[in-house]
C-alpha cells in the first residue's frame, strides 16, 4: 500500500460509503417495487389488470405508464402535497418519533448481511466486459494492487444477534403509534401488534438456535462461507437441507413479525381500519406503508442469507465452477462476483414474491388463532427441533 | 321434514372436523392456497408475456363490453322533434322523479303557443345519475331516452360530467335516425 | 502501538464513564425517591441497574476480564425479572385502587 | 479525535439526557421513552468498550423486551392524568438537591483524585491493549464458553430465578381483588 496516494483508511472509508449506499438504495428500491408488486400481482393473480392509469403523455401520442410504475410517482407527488391531518389531542413528540422507529430499523439491518463475497477491485476491472471504463483499471492496478474487501457493510462478528436487536426495536414504531393517535383503533392497532411480537419474536429466534448450533457462527459472513461448504461432495450445506424444519418455523414467525398477512392484526383493515396506522396521513403514511415494503425485503434478505446460502451459488468457488462429476469451468473474478450478487438478488426476488403471494392468497388469522399458533404449535415445535439438533450435533450427525 | 343430518361416529353436526397436528401449522393448507394463486398468476404472465390480455376485465373507456342487453339502461339522450328542438316540455317530471336529483331543468316560454314551455336549460349529472330509468317512464312526451351503449360516460373533472342540453341532443354525430330521429308520433 | 481509543479508556475516559455512571445512579436514585408514580419508580430502578451494568462493563474492558460482563448479563436476568413482578404488582394494584399514585396507597397508615 | 471516542462521549452525554427526560418528563411513556434512549446509548458505550455480546444483549433485552413490557403496561393502565400532573413529593426541592450536590461531590473528588492524568487507570489494568485478545475480548465465543463453563453454577441459578418469576407472576395476575374491594 506503500505507492498509493490516498491512504489505506481513506479508500476503506470511500469503499464503505459507496457500499452503505449501494445496500441503502438496494432496500429501498426493494421497497418501491414492493409497493409496486403489491398492487400489480395482486392484480394479475385475480385476473385483473391493475395499475396503468397514471402515466407520462409523450410526444407523438403516446402514453408511458410502465406497467403500473408510475403509479407509485403518482403516489409519492399526491402524498406530499396531501394535507397533513393531525388528530385531535394526539401527542405531537410520540406522533412524529413513532415514523423514524417504524423506518430506521428496517432500512439499517441490511447493513450486516454479506451481499457477494471478497470483491478484488484490481482483478474485478480486469474483466473484458468492464475495460471500456477509461480510468478505474489502470488505478487500482498501479496504486491498490492487492486490495480487497468483503461486499458487506458492517462485519460484526454478533451479525445474527444484532438483526434480533434492531428488529426488536421495529415494535415501538406500532406501539407509538398506536398510542399517541389518540384513537381506540390504533391504541387496538398497537396493542396487537405488541402481543403478536412479543409471541413471536421467542419461536423466531429458537427456530435459528439450531442453525447456530449446527455452524458453530452468528457472525453472518461466517454463516455464509459455511454454507458453501458441500455435503458428500455435492449437496450444499444450505440451511434449508440442514434444518428444513426451522426454516418454515422461521418464515411463519417472521410473517408475524413483520405483521404481514395472514398475520396483519395490528393493521387488519376490515377490523380496525388501518390499525396503528390509522390517524397518519400524507406522507407520514407513505412512510410507514414504505417501511412495511422494507421490511418485507428484509425478511427475504434474512432468509435468503440464513436459509439458501446468501450470495452463494452452488459448486462456485473463487475461480469458477468446480461440478461435483470432477468437471471444472474457468470464471474471471468479475464474472464470479456478478454472479454472486446476481444470485444473492434472485433468491431475495423470489421470498419477496413468496411473501407477496401469500399475502393475497390466504385469509387472515383470528387473534385468539394467532396467539395459539404462536405459543402452544411453534414455540414447542421450535424447542423440539432445537431439542432434536442438538443430540445429533452431540452425536457427530453434521 | 325427511331431511336426516349425516350420522358422524365422533361428531355432531356443529362440530368440526378434527384438526391434527400437521392440520394446525397450516403449512399443507398455505401450500394449497399459494399453488391456486401462483397457478392464476403464471397463467396470466404468460398471455401479459405472449402480447395478450391477461385479465378477464374489461379496460372500460377504451373498450365496450360487447354483450350489453339491447334493454341495458346506458346514456341519456334527448329526443329531437323535425325542427331539431327538443321535445321535451320542461315539466318537471323527470326532475321530481329521479332519485339521485341528477336532473336540472330551466323552463322558458315557448314561441309555439300549443306547447307554451321548452327547456332552457336541461342538465343531468350523469356522475350521480345511478341508471335507474325513472326519468324516461315519468316523461308523459317521451322526450327523454336512454340508450343502450355506455360509451364515454367519463371525464377526468366533475363538471365534464354534467352534461347539458345540447350535448344531450347530438350526443353522437354520426346520428341513426332509427333509433332517435326516426320516431316521430307528432 | 498506540490506540487512541485505549488511551482514551485508560486516562480522561474513566473520568468520564465514571461521572456518567454516578450521575446515571443519582438521577434514578431521585427518580425512585421523589417521583410519585409506581411506574417512575420501575423504571428509576431499571436505570440504576444500568448505571451499575456501566460500570462492570468498563471495569472488564479495563481488566480484560469476562467476569464483569457476565455478572452484568445476571443483572439483565434479575432486571427482566424484576420488571415483570413489578408490572404484575403494579396491574393488581391498579386494579384494586384505580390510581398508580404511590400517595393513594394510605391502607397501611393506621 | 477518534470516531469511536467521539461515539462514546455523545451516548454518555445521550444517556444522561435520557435520566433526566425520565426524572422531569410528566407523562410515564415520556419517561420510558428517555429510558429506552438511554438504554440504547449504554449500548453503544458497552459496544465501544468491546462488550459485543453485552451490547446486543442489552439491545435484545432491556430495549426490546423490558421496555416493550413497560410501554405495554402504560398504554393498558389507563392512567389518568391527576396520577401524574404532580409528579413530584413535597421534598423534592430539599432532597433532590441534596443528592445533586452529593454526586457533584463524588465527580469533584473523583476528579482531584484522577481527573487531568494521562493513563490514570494504568496502573488498575492489568491488559492494556494486546491488539490481538482485543479483538476476540466480548466476543460471543469466549464469553459463551466462560459463561457455561466458569459460571455455570451462576447461570443455572440465574435460570432458577427466572423460572421461580415466572410462577409468582402468574400467581400475583390470577389474584382477583373484586370480592374484596371494600375491606
Amino acid at each position: 500500500m506503500e505507492s498509493s496516494f490516498l491512504g489505506i483508511n481513506t479508500v476503506n472509508f470511500i469503499t464503505s460509503f459507496l457500499l452503505a449506499t449501494a445496500v441503502f438504495l438496494f432496500m429501498f428500491m426493494m421497497g418501491a417495487l414492493m409497493s409496486w408488486s403489491e398492487r400489480k400481482q395482486s392484480a394479475v393473480l385475480q385476473d385483473r389488470i391493475g395499475a396503468n392509469r397514471a402515466s407520462i403523455p409523450l410526444p407523438g401520442g403516446k402514453k408511458l405508464a410502465l406497467w403500473g410504475f408510475i403509479n407509485n410517482l403518482a403516489d409519492a407527488i399526491k402524498t406530499l402535497v396531501k394535507e397533513d391531518f393531525k388528530p385531535r389531542a394526539y401527542d405531537f413528540l410520540m406522533y412524529n418519533l413513532a415514523i423514524f422507529f417504524a423506518f430506521v430499523p428496517a432500512t439499517i439491518t441490511a447493513a450486516v448481511v454479506p451481499f457477494a463475497g471478497v470483491l478484488k477491485p484490481a482483478e474485478f476491472f480486469q474483466a473484458w466486459y468492464l475495460k471500456w471504463i477509461p480510468w478505474l483499471p489502470e488505478f487500482f492496478t498501479n496504486n491498490l494492487p492487492d486490495f480487497s474487501f468483503r461486499v458487506q457493510v458492517a462485519d460484526l462478528n454478533v451479525g445474527l444477534l444484532f438483526i434480533f436487536a434492531i428488529s426488536g426495536l421495529n415494535i415501538f414504531g406500532a406501539i407509538l403509534a398506536g398510542w399517541s393517535s389518540n384513537n381506540k383503533f390504533s391504541m387496538m392497532g398497537g396493542m396487537r401488534g405488541a402481543s403478536q411480537m412479543i409471541s413471536y419474536e421467542i419461536s423466531m429466534g429458537i427456530s435459528l438456535l439450531g442453525l447456530i448450533f449446527i455452524y458453530q457462527q452468528v457472525d453472518i459472513w461466517e454463516l455464509v462461507q459455511a454454507q458453501r461448504e458441500l455435503a458428500w461432495g455435492w449437496l450444499p450445506k444450505w440451511g434449508i437441507f440442514l434444518q428444513p424444519f426451522a426454516f418454515f418455523l422461521f418464515l411463519f414467525a417472521a410473517i408475524a413479525e413483520n405483521k404481514r398477512m395472514p398475520f396483519d392484526l395490528p393493521e387488519a383493515e376490515s377490523e380496525i381500519i388501518s390499525g396503528y396506522f390509522t390517524e397518519y396521513s400524507g406522507f407520514k403514511m407513505l412512510l410507514f406503508m414504505f417501511a412495511e415494503f422494507i421490511t418485507i425485503a428484509f425478511v427475504a434478505v434474512i432468509v435468503s442469507t440464513l436459509f439458501f446460502g446468501g450470495y452463494s451459488v452452488p459448486y462456485l468457488m473463487a475461480d469458477g465452477f468446480h461440478w461435483p462429476w470432477g468437471g471444472f469451468t474457468q470464471l474471471s473474478h468479475a464474472t464470479v462476483v456478478i454472479m454472486e450478487i446476481l444470485s444473492f438478488t434472485l433468491k431475495v426476488f423470489f421470498f419477496c414474491w413468496l411473501l407477496q403471494q401469500m399475502r393475497w392468497s390466504l385469509p387472515r388469522f383470528r387473534y385468539d388463532q394467532l396467539m395459539k399458533l404462536g405459543w402452544k404449535i411453534l414455540l414447542p415445535l421450535s424447542i423440539l427441533n432445537l431439542i432434536v439438533t442438538i443430540v445429533i450435533v452431540a452425536l457427530g450427525g453434521f | 321434514m325427511s331431511y336426516q343430518l349425516p350420522d358422524f361416529p365422533d361428531m355432531n353436526y356443529y362440530d368440526r372436523k378434527k384438526r391434527t397436528l400437521l392440520d394446525q401449522l397450516y403449512v399443507k393448507e398455505i401450500g394449497r392456497g399459494v399453488w391456486i394463486t401462483s397457478k392464476h398468476l403464471f397463467r396470466n404472465l404468460f398471455k401479459w408475456l405472449t402480447f395478450r390480455k391477461g385479465g378477464v376485465v374489461i379496460l372500460y373507456p377504451e373498450e365496450q363490453r360487447p354483450d350489453l342487453s339491447p334493454n341495458n339502461r346506458g346514456r341519456h339522450v334527448l329526443v329531437q322533434r323535425r325542427n331539431g328542438s327538443p321535445r321535451c316540455v320542461a315539466c318537471q317530471m323527470c326532475a321530481t322523479v329521479c332519485p339521485a336529483s341528477c336532473i336540472t331543468i330551466e323552463a322558458e316560454e315557448s314561441d309555439d303557443a300549443i306547447i307554451q314551455k321548452r327547456p332552457k336549460v336541461f342538465n343531468i349529472d350523469i356522475s350521480r345519475c345511478i341508471f335507474c330509468g325513472f326519468c324516461v317512464e315519468a316523461c308523459p312526451v317521451d322526450a327523454i331516452r336512454m340508450l343502450p351503449t355506455t360509451e364515454k360516460l367519463v371525464g377526468y373533472n366533475r363538471f365534464k360530467m354534467i352534461y347539458d342540453r345540447d350535448t344531450l341532443l347530438h350526443w353522437n354525430p354520426v346520428v341513426n335516425d332509427d333509433v332517435v330521429h326516426g320516431y316521430n308520433p307528432i | 502501538m498506540s490506540n487512541p481509543l485505549t488511551d482514551f479508556i485508560l486516562g480522561a475516559g474513566g473520568f468520564f464513564t465514571l461521572s456518567i455512571i454516578i450521575l446515571l445512579f443519582a438521577i434514578g436514585s431521585i427518580t425512585f425517591i421523589f417521583r410519585r408514580t409506581l411506574l417512575h419508580m420501575l423504571m428509576a430502578v431499571e436505570l440504576m441497574l444500568n448505571a451499575v451494568n456501566l460500570s462492570l462493563i468498563y471495569f472488564s474492558r479495563l481488566h480484560q476480564n469476562h467476569d464483569g460482563q457476565i455478572l452484568s448479563l445476571m443483572i439483565f436476568v434479575v432486571a427482566a425479572c424484576e420488571v415483570a413482578l413489578g408490572i404484575a404488582i403494579i396491574v393488581q394494584l391498579f386494579k384494586r385502587t384505580g390510581t398508580i399514585s404511590v400517595d393513594a396507597y394510605t391502607t397501611e397508615r393506621g | 479525535m477518534d470516531f469511536n471516542i467521539l461515539m462514546y462521549i455523545v451516548f454518555g452525554v445521550v444517556a444522561i439526557a435520557g435520566g433526566l427526560v425520565l426524572l422531569f418528563a410528566k407523562h410515564p411513556i415520556r419517561g420510558a421513552m428517555g429510558l429506552l434512549a438511554s438504554m440504547v446509548a449504554l449500548a453503544g458505550m458497552y459496544a465501544i468498550l468491546q462488550a459485543h455480546s453485552i451490547a446486543i444483549f442489552q439491545l435484545i433485552i432491556y430495549a426490546g423486551a423490558i421496555m416493550v413490557l413497560i410501554i405495554y403496561f402504560i398504554m393498558l393502565l389507563d392512567i389518568k392524568s391527576e396520577d401524574y400532573l404532580k409528579p413530584f413529593s413535597k421534598l423534592f426541592w430539599i432532597g433532590a438537591p441534596i443528592l445533586a450536590l452529593l454526586a457533584i461531590f463524588f465527580i469533584y473528588k473523583l476528579y482531584t483524585a484522577i481527573g487531568g492524568k494521562p493513563n490514570a487507570f494504568s496502573d488498575l489494568s492489568s491488559v492494556a491493549a494486546p491488539e490481538q485478545s482485543v479483538q476476540d475480548f466480548g466476543g460471543i465465543k469466549i464469553f459463551s464458553k466462560n459463561l457455561l463453563t466458569k459460571y455455570l453454577f451462576a447461570f443455572e441459578y440465574v435460570s432458577t430465578l427466572l423460572f421461580a418469576a415466572i410462577v409468582a407472576v402468574i400467581s400475583i395476575v390470577q389474584l382477583d381483588w373484586k370480592g374484596r374491594k371494600n375491606e
